[in-house]
């Protein structure tokens, strides 16, 4: 049941960003930074953990996530440390995404030559 | 230089490999055989608790299945909730957390809808059935289970 | 000669003597890939940085004209060439290694045009009796600039075009056998305020029609004059686009009379979307395709008209429009010899 | 804004414009849409599957499972990437392929190889946040804003 809802709403907010691209024209550099801070509003109001309880991977997957947990770990520190755990706390649970695409675009240009 | 990106390639590829295939195995190992070498049990463990429990909590609409595994000290609830009302999923948890707590006060509970709670509930509550456990063990495996889901991402 | 306001009638007749194609993997499989005289399988062409392969496109196209001339390279006066990349870098060090005395041109995708309308100029002037001209571009090194890296996955709309992988040179001296630069019109730059950076054909139909208007009337003849009137890369929206204009504006073009070689490179199939475009396409086509054509019989008289999008990543990003520009040349064979 | 800027065109700008429009291929907006849905659906689909492996097998749970699902699908789109199949997914899936995080990883994977050529310092490391780095950038920012504004309202406004 959740791999169909995680499909389901997964292509979902897929869908949304290829309306920004195609109706709206907006570049994809627009369209994923739009949708990264619609995801950290959304947990900002308490929205996005629901859907990410409702639908798994199809809300965690998609960029709108990277918002919702930036968003997440600047709360968890704000409310251990107050104000200054917002600055300390914002790479707190997002760390995953960000290192590994640098770890592997180091080793992605140790190994490949771009194909073309 | 093209040699030299080619041995490079191979010796990373070796290494992500290795890295991959330690760094997950190890944990996963462990828990699983310590059970087998202590398997001289004398008692059953009385689950009476935890099937009343289940019994209870089943009858809740938003829930679709239970599994609930209790030693002297604490229970242990994992539960699946319906797939529309997952978006209520907190509020849900802590509603039965809350009834239980009134229910069986000398007990410290722990409910939960996270699928990993459930596949290991599911594993001891096999383990119990087939009467391999001491109480040390339960008791052990259930600390494990507790502090996995106190983890934060 | 000068008539009207930008046309210079060559009455010396320059000849292209000789000209040289080199293409990339893509080219092999499209539609012309016989009237290319070296082709290369692999896009890298055995270098270690594509800017480093496209310099090499362009020497090997300009050793290719000079061989079949049985011209030294020492023999060439001047050397009159372009591409898209910053700086025009991979003409510029292609050259060092021919080592003619050179004039870098940066007209985006009309540079072709550009080189052989200026190298007529100076041979029908008797300002050289050897001169090379080409244009090029590589696939890969222009996608890097000017869009994504290759790897990117970006998805391309189909008003979007390909760039060309190849080379085009060509010599020219004022005798020998071949086809004469007979005329050539020079383009203002147009803009009609187009922004989208994936649908230059439309941007650059105005140019185009513009220079050619222009031409036919400081020429003062009618469009049947020629068997052929080419555009350099289009596209099918670009064309579509230009034939409406003439419609409009009362110019007797016919649809068989008008083509571009962006849809002329490559085969129905191959993932082009809108056509080809790249300095590189209309500098193999017409040096390579359209000659060999017309030494063969097939027309006698064509004008070409490359066209190009004077835009670069950074104005894109400044949200300023795309001005074009094209220039017209006109090639004739077999008539008056 | 497009407003604005029709605006400024003249009336001759504004004549082509319009006639240039009819010839325009049109974007097929439905047909992308449907690719998108199907191709960013498998995407989150497979994500799910990693999430359910790494739980049954692992000691991660719902909580913890994000880090290495993320890690894992980076890592495969590290290797299609590098084999040059991602950009070709992404001409079909459009925003589909864009969306997911595996968008994110290709974004900078896809920077890091092409500029290679340039070295590792000043090719691989000036460039490999080109693409990707607005979406930290904004992702960064309007966390650090909106948590600002619920930590200052739970604070002083007894919330």
């Amino acid at each position: 049941m959740i791999f169909f809802w995680a499909f389901v709403v997964g292509g979902l907010i897929c869908v949304i960003g290829q309306i920004m691209f195609d109706v709206f024209k907006l570049t994809p550099a627009h369209t994923l930074s739009t949708l990264v801070v619609v995801g950290a509003i959304l947990d900002g109001l308490g929205l996005y953990e629901p859907l990410i309880d409702f639908a798994g991977a199809g809300a965690s997957v998609p960029i709108t996530s990277f918002g919702n947990s930036l968003v997440h770990g600047a709360m968890q520190e704000a409310e251990k440390h107050g104000l200054i755990g917002v600055l300390t706390g914002i790479f707190e649970v997002t760390s995953a995404g960000i290192s590994s695409a640098i770890v592997f675009g180091m080793i992605g240009a140790l190994i490949f030559k771009p194909k073309g | 230089m093209f040699s030299k990106i080619k041995i490079v390639k191979t010796y990373l590829l070796i290494l992500i490999a290795i890295g991959l295939c330690t760094g997950c195995n190890g944990n996963h190992d462990q828990t699983s055989n310590k059970d087998l070498n202590n398997s001289q049990v004398s008692k059953p463990i009385s689950q009476s608790v935890s099937n009343q429990v289940t019994e209870n909590i089943i009858l809740e609409d938003e829930i679709s299945k239970v599994m609930a595994v209790n030693t002297d000290k604490d229970i242990l609830v994992a539960i699946k909730v319906k797939q529309f009302d997952r978006f209520r999923l907190k509020k849900i948890e802590n509603k039965i957390k809350s009834d239980m707590e009134k229910q069986y006060p000398d007990y410290s509970i722990l409910v939960s809808a996270d699928q990993k709670m459930y596949f290991e509930l599911v594993k001891l509550d096999e383990k119990l059935q087939k009467n391999t456990m001491s109480m040390k063990n339960l008791q052990k495996d259930t600390k494990k289970i507790k502090s996995l889901m106190k983890e934060q991402s | 000669m000068l008539v009207g306001k930008r046309t210079w009638i060559f009455e010396n007749k320059p000849v292209i003597i000789s000209t040289g194609t080199v293409g990339g993997p893509f080219e092999a499989e499209g539609e012309i890939a016989d009237d290319f005289d070296l082709l290369h399988a692999d896009l890298w062409l055995a270098q270690d940085s594509y800017e480093k392969a496209h310099k090499i496109l362009f020497e090997e196209a300009c050793q290719k004209a000079l061989e079949k001339a049985e011209i030294q390279k020492e023999q060439v006066q001047f050397l009159l060439a372009g591409d898209l990349i910053n700086q025009i870098t991979p003409t510029s060090f292609a050259s060092r290694t021919i080592g003619a005395p050179y004039f870098g041109l940066f007209g985006a995708c009309s540079t072709s045009m550009e080189g052989l309308a200026l190298g007529a100029y100076i041979v029908n002037s008797n300002g050289a009796k050897y001169i090379l001209t080409g244009a090029s571009s590589h696939n890969t090194a222009v996608e890097k600039q000017f869009r994504y890296p290759t790897e990117y996955g970006g998805q391309k709309p189909p008003t979007s075009q390909w760039t060309v992988t190849g080379a085009g040179a060509a010599l020219l001296s004022n005798s020998g056998e071949g086809p004469c630069v007979t005329s050539a019109t020079i383009g203002r730059v147009i803009d009609m305020g187009m922004t989208d950076p994936f649908n230059m054909g439309g941007a650059m139909a105005p140019a185009a029609v513009d220079t050619i208007e222009a031409h036919l009337k400081e020429r003062n003849v009618d469009p049947s004059y020629y068997d052929l009137i080419v555009t350099g890369d289009l596209g099918k929206i670009g064309r579509d686009v230009s034939l409406d204009l003439f419609k409009k504006h009362g110019t007797p073009i016919t649809e068989e009379q008008f083509q571009d070689c962006g849809l002329i490179i490559y085969r129905d199939g191959q993932p082009v979307l809108s056509g080809a475009s790249g300095a590189g396409c209309s500098a193999t086509v017409v040096y390579g395709h359209l000659l060999n054509r017309m030494k063969k019989g097939d027309f006698k008289k064509m004008l070409v008209v490359a066209t190009g999008a004077l835009l670069s990543p950074l104005t894109f990003q400044q949200n300023e429009t795309i001005p074009c520009i094209a220039h017209a040349v006109s090639i004739e064979y077999g008539e008056g010899e | 804004m497009s407003n604005n800027k029709k605006k400024q065109l003249t009336p001759v700008q504004q004549e082509y414009q319009e006639l240039q429009k009819k010839r325009e291929t049109k974007r097929p907006v439905v047909r992308n849409c449907i690719k998108a849905f199907l191709v960013g659906g498998f995407i989150c689909l497979i994500g799910q599957l990693i999430q359910t492996f790494y739980i049954y097998y692992f000691d991660f749970t719902d909580q913890t499972v994000g880090n290495p699902t993320v890690g894992t699908l980076i890592f495969i789109v590290m290797l299609l990437t590098g084999f040059g199949v991602y950009d070709r997914i992404a001409q079909f899936g459009g925003a589909g392929s864009a969306v997911p995080v595996t968008g994110f990883g290709n974004a900078v994977i896809s920077a890091a190889i092409e500029h290679r050529t340039e070295g590792f310092v000043l090719g691989v490391g000036g460039n490999l946040f080109k693409l990707a780095g607005s979406v930290i950038l904004f992702g960064v920012f309007s966390a650090f804003v909106i948590v600002l504004i619920k930590t200052i309202l739970i604070q002083w406004g007894g919330m």
